[in-house]
């Protein structure tokens, strides 16, 4: 061993580094986030909580299909609209649901959605999803992913409305909402 | 103090409960602010929603545990895993009755005469310390042996041969302080400090290191917290301990801490006395009074001890036994060679 | 330091069999070791998994080849843009599409990205299972922000879904490439701080020097990847071997140690890391413009044929062995882990040890039970 | 960055880059006159049952009771020294052996990579290289357990991923995805044989 290496073995050189560090953060700005009282606003893109609509959707079942894990059941049936006088058979939505609880948030039902704006998507910057039953209060029909009943939004952010763009989850480009739900 | 019944009896209960409530105390506060520290070494804020900063967060924890359920092991030797955290609770708080916390004192006036503020002072003090924190260790080995858990027994073991272990240097780096004081007495000790005009810590530096590092391995903190590795042994010798058995553990630990900070603030840091008590020059430091320098001191001491925790990865078990066989016990040895030429060559203790 | 070679227990000696997990602080999820103890000497490590197994090799094959993308999130949560990436890399061999530039370039800044985080994951949990706990706390913070850049472009944080067959999903969001150039370039500032904390500190020294010593020629043989080989001395990465992506028109050095023992493996991920951000700002330098994904059909239909495409994970290779049968879902997909493979050497790397050298070599194989088990 | 998202405007008789071009499979050819097959049929002239490269990869079918001779062969005399993978795939219908179990070897001096495959019949044993590359353990182990091939010589061949006495192998095609009972005997004491937990199950108290 050096000189050198000695003397700073015994002076703990190694040591005094450790210490140093760990006493400079101590005066470090602190990296908490005080949940409940301070929330982190998501990014854009975030995919949380689901969003729905029901008249830009066109029952053509991609999103059921694309899930990787088959938990968005969707039924139809025809029904015989009049259209310019003309009658014409047009798909009507029954049931769409989502067993949210299975949910693994992956968007690829809302990259298979056709519609323009997308009739389902996840960018709603909403993740407090908890709740105390899961098979209850945490499998959506389309009536509350349209409304979220159950599920408290993010606070800041709207349900989202007629003509809102799913990216803009605080409704600043889209007509306001009549009533912002909690 | 007309009555001699109440200096024998009434004066000494009183000292033991004010003592006894403010070790408990200070153990429980203790911890509060190594979490707190320890947070904020790791850039988190730590306790701060029971009562204003966290304050009441200790109460909070003493009153949970108070309630909690208290499991023994259905194979566990129950009468051993009841007695076990008691027997190493008692000997950390008996201990704290020689440490003299202060010069005597009239309590800014509120006694007549100056008292001391500590309970006793016997002449073989750090006898009486090294002796009695010892006994310690058999709460250990018999709450991990009676846990019947391979995990409890492997902390009781590995706790049993590092106490045993880092006595020995220990004794040997506060020899060297009793030969600087020729005393045994805690408060000789201080005394002389002031009439050498220095602390021991000067004199007696590698004793002192080699006593923080001993005092870290006694009390089983970090780096040297084998015997309750958490990453190894899961709590090691009191994971199947919950309730309030677990809560004398801690009370112990945190005591233990606090005892050895003291003894290291008496034996080298001069306890109450400001620096270099002799030099007129520093005169203007006696405002503060003598009780504030040792809290002082202590919590200068606790507040390393929780430095280190956030700081160093953890020794195997036998670098642990290399380090103070091997390299403790023979510094110590040599130092105490060396202070003992000089105290000769000075003309012997005070 | 390595005085603990394997001696012969003393005669009269009891054995003592513990079982460390499933539950246990320092086992990194549900794995479990029996363990043969004399003392606190080991004499023998029996592995026991199997407790995360979702069957996912069995899922894969009723999902389409996009929808698998998910599921390999799943498997090395720590990674899951490496996962993604080794999977559609199968796909798109399989396919003959050649990803557009842009893409490829994404890929990799988000591969290497992933690298660091799960090596910052690895050196945070390695550091607290030898003791030192604050190591954990700063380079989570780090992490953190690298999970925020994930979830700016992505819009997850840890099953990121990231990439498709074909090329990427989306597009780099506007002033992604600053904020990620700013992460990357004063990453090697943290990484020195916590390297002041342990590389130097005589504790950690003692405790990684020694421990778990593998020589090259055995690394080899049990079929070691990624780190735990490299440790070793072999200079072996799939990046320079194979390069996908654009890993050939990057300027990067393989970090190798010499004695094979987990201190090495902690300096060959820390340069790793070093390397990873060498990488990103090349990449984000290069970065081409154009579109990010090839024109691939709706339905991804692989012809016929078997093909295995590997990825330089951060835990080692990670292989996706897929099997078509010409339909729309693999008719096998095999993954081939580099953790459960690396795990494999654990016995052989602790025996004669003591118990604390186990917990280390379990940090230092840097194992993810969810890849194990899949 | 989204107008990056169009393309810039290119020369109409520039060549279309390949990303914009319909994407050409690679076709499966026959390789028996590739390199590296060759070198393995000059050290055992008898094995090469078929050869065939697929996207650059080479894949060579051996007779399931000489794979350890070949293994043998191509680590000790070819340097295939490390054993990427082993892995087994269920054909379940196939005549001539329902089971590939799939060898896949690198080479370090060159990095090539070769294939091997062994088709088996179900319920016929393969001998196991454990021998040849003891990385070929715990994947045999896993095959075993997943396909219920059996390895032969294998030094401890038990079910790794699965428990013991888990009613099935779950990769095999017959092998339903919703699970079987899968008579599990987690609690032996507690639960009868065949009686263990079902999934979905509310479990008991």
């Amino acid at each position: 061993m050096s000189l050198w290496g000695f003397l700073t073995s015994v002076f703990q050189v190694d040591l005094l580094q450790g210490l140093s560090v760990t006493g400079k953060f101590l005066f470090h700005r602190k990296a908490t986030i005080q949940y409940p009282e301070v929330t982190l606003v998501p990014k854009d893109r975030f995919r949380g909580m689901f969003g729905f609509s029901e008249e830009r959707c066109i029952v053509c079942h991609n999103c059921a299909k694309a899930c990787p894990i088959d938990i968005i059941h969707i039924a139809d049936h025809f029904e015989e609209v009049e259209v310019d006088g003309k009658k014409k058979k047009k798909k009507v939505l029954d049931r769409y649901d989502i067993d949210v609880k299975r949910c693994m948030f992956c968007g690829l039902c809302e990259e298979a959605c056709p519609t323009e704006p997308v009739a389902i998507w996840l960018t709603t910057k909403s993740y407090e999803t908890a709740a105390y039953e899961r098979n209850e209060q945490l499998y959506f029909d389309k009536e509350r992913l349209q409304s979220w009943e159950g599920v408290k939004p993010y606070p800041g952010v709207v349900p989202p409305n007629e003509g809102q763009m799913p990216n803009d989850p605080s409704g600043a480009l889209s007509p306001k909402p009549e009533e912002q739900k909690r | 103090m007309g009555n001699p019944w109440i200096a024998f009896l009434l004066v000494p209960l009183v000292k033991i409960i004010v003592i006894l409530l403010v070790v408990i105390l200070m153990a429980a506060y203790l911890s509060y602010f190594e979490r707190k520290i320890l947070a904020y070494m790791q850039i988190r804020i730590g306790p701060n929603r029971v009562g204003p900063r966290g304050w009441l967060q200790p109460i909070a924890d003493a009153l949970k545990l108070f309630v909690k359920e208290d499991i023994v092991p259905s194979r566990a030797e129950k009468l051993v895993y009841m007695i076990a955290p008691a027997l190493i609770t008692a000997p950390a708080l008996v201990v704290f009755s020689v440490i003299p916390f202060g010069a005597d004192t009239t309590f800014f006036g509120l006694l007549k005469q100056p008292m001391p503020p500590y309970l006793t002072d016997i002449n073989i003090g750090i006898l009486f310390v090294l002796g009695v924190s010892s006994v310690g260790v058999y709460g250990v080995i018999l709450g991990g042996w009676s846990s019947n858990n391979k995990f409890s027994l492997m902390g009781g073991m590995r706790s049993a041969a590092q106490l045993v272990s880092y006595e020995v240097p220990m004794g040997f780096s506060v020899v060297a302080v009793l030969l600087m004081a020729g005393s045994l007495s805690m408060v000789k000790i201080v005394e002389a400090q002031k009439q050498a005009g220095v602390w021991f810590v000067f004199p007696g530096i590698v004793a002192f290191f080699i006593y923080i590092v001993c005092g870290v391995a006694e009390t089983n903190r970090n780096p040297f917290d084998l015997p309750e590795a958490e990453s190894e042994l899961v709590a090691g010798f009191h994971t199947e301990y919950s309730g309030m058995k677990w809560a004398f553990y801690f009370l112990a630990e945190y005591a233990n801490m606090v005892l050895i900070s003291s003894v290291a603030t008496v034996l080298f840091l001069g306890g109450w006395l400001r620096p270099f008590p002799n030099a007129a020059a520093l005169a203007f430091l006696d405002v503060i009074p003598p009780f504030i320098w040792f809290a002082a001191k202590v919590g200068f001491f606790l507040f390393c001890y929780i430095w280190f925790r956030g700081t160093f990865p953890r020794y195997r078990f036998d670098q642990l036994m290399a380090l103070g066989w091997k390299v403790l016990l023979p510094v110590s040895l040599a130092n105490l060679l060396v202070v003992g030429l000089g105290v000769l060559l000075m003309g012997g203790p005070k | 330091m390595s005085t603990l070679q394997a001696t012969r227990p003393f005669p009269d000696s009891e054995e003592m069999e513990i079982s460390f997990g499933p539950q246990h602080p320092a086992t990194h999820g549900v794995l479990r070791v029996m363990v043969k103890l004399d003392g606190e000497r080991i004499i023998d490590a029996k592995p026991i998994i199997g407790y995360l197994h979702r069957g996912t090799e069995k899922i894969f094959e009723r999902e389409t080849y996009n929808g698998t993308i998910p599921h390999t999130d799943r498997m090395d949560y720590t990674a899951a843009a490496t996962n993604n990436q080794a999977l559609v890399g199968a796909v798109e061999k399989m396919m003959g599409v050649t990803v557009p530039p842009r893409a490829a370039y994404i890929r990799m800044v988000l591969a290497e990205l992933q690298r660091i985080a799960s090596h910052i994951i690895w050196l945070g949990t390695h550091a607290l299972d030898i003791g030192a706990q604050t190591p954990f706390f700063y380079t989570f913070q780090e992490r953190e922000i690298i999970l925020d850049l994930y979830e700016e472009y992505c819009g997850a944080r840890l099953t990121l879904n990231c990439m498709r067959v074909g090329g990427q999903p989306f597009n780099l969001p506007e002033g992604w490439t600053d904020r990620c150039r700013a992460f990357v370039d004063q990453l090697p500032a943290r990484i020195a701080e916590w390297e002041r904390l342990l590389t130097n500190n005589r504790i950690w020294k003692l405790r990684t020097i020694g421990v778990g010593v593998i020589s090259a020629a055995n690394a080899v043989e049990w079929g070691l990847t990624g780190p735990p080989l490299r440790g070793s001395g072999v200079k072996w990465d799939i990046r320079k071997v194979f390069p996908y992506d654009r890993y050939d028109e990057v300027d990067f050095e393989i970090p190798i140690g010499a004695n094979g023992d987990t201190y090495d493996r902690y300096l060959v991920r820390m340069e790793e890391m070093r390397q990873s951000v060498r990488i990103v700002q090349q990449c984000l330098a290069k970065l081409p413009d154009g579109p990010v994904m090839a024109k691939v059909p709706k339905v991804i239909k692989p012809p016929k044929g078997e093909i295995y495409f590997s990825v330089e994970g951060p835990k080692g290779e990670l292989g996706f062995y897929v099997v078509s049968d010409g339909s729309t879902n693999p008719y096998r997909l095999r993954v081939r882990p580099a953790c459960f493979i690396n795990l494999q050497v654990l016995p052989e790397l602790v025996r004669g040890h003591l118990v604390a050298d186990m917990i280390a070599v379990i940090g230092t194989l840097d194992i993810v039970l969810g890849e194990i088990d899949r | 960055m989204a107008e990056q998202d169009n393309v810039a405007p290119q020369e109409q008789a520039a060549p279309k880059p390949p990303w914009e071009e319909k994407p050409v499979p690679p076709e499966p050819r026959d390789a028996r006159e590739h390199e590296q097959v060759r070198e393995v049929a000059a050290v055992l002239p008898d094995v090469v049952l078929e050869a065939v490269e697929f996207a650059g990869q080479v894949t060579l079918t051996v007779p399931c009771e000489r794979i350890v001779d070949v293994c043998r062969a191509c680590k000790d005399g070819l340097g295939y020294k490390f054993l990427v993978d082993l892995t087994a795939v269920d054909w379940q219908e196939r005549p001539e052996g329902r089971f590939d179990v799939v060898y896949w070897m690198h080479r370090f001096t060159d990095s090539k990579r070769l294939r091997l495959k062994a088709r088996v019949a179900d319920g016929v044993e393969v001998r196991s290289v454990t021998g040849v590359w003891k990385v070929a353990n715990w994947m045999e182990r896993e095959a075993f357990d997943m396909f219920g091939i059996y390895f032969a010589d294998h030094p401890n061949l038990e079910r790794i991923l699965t428990w013991e006495g888990f009613n099935g192998h779950p990769l095999r095609k017959d092998f339903p995805i919703e699970g079987v009972d899968t008579g599990a005997a987690i609690y032996p004491d507690v639960y009868p044989p065949g009686g263990g937990p079902v999934a979905g199950g509310e479990g008991e108290s």
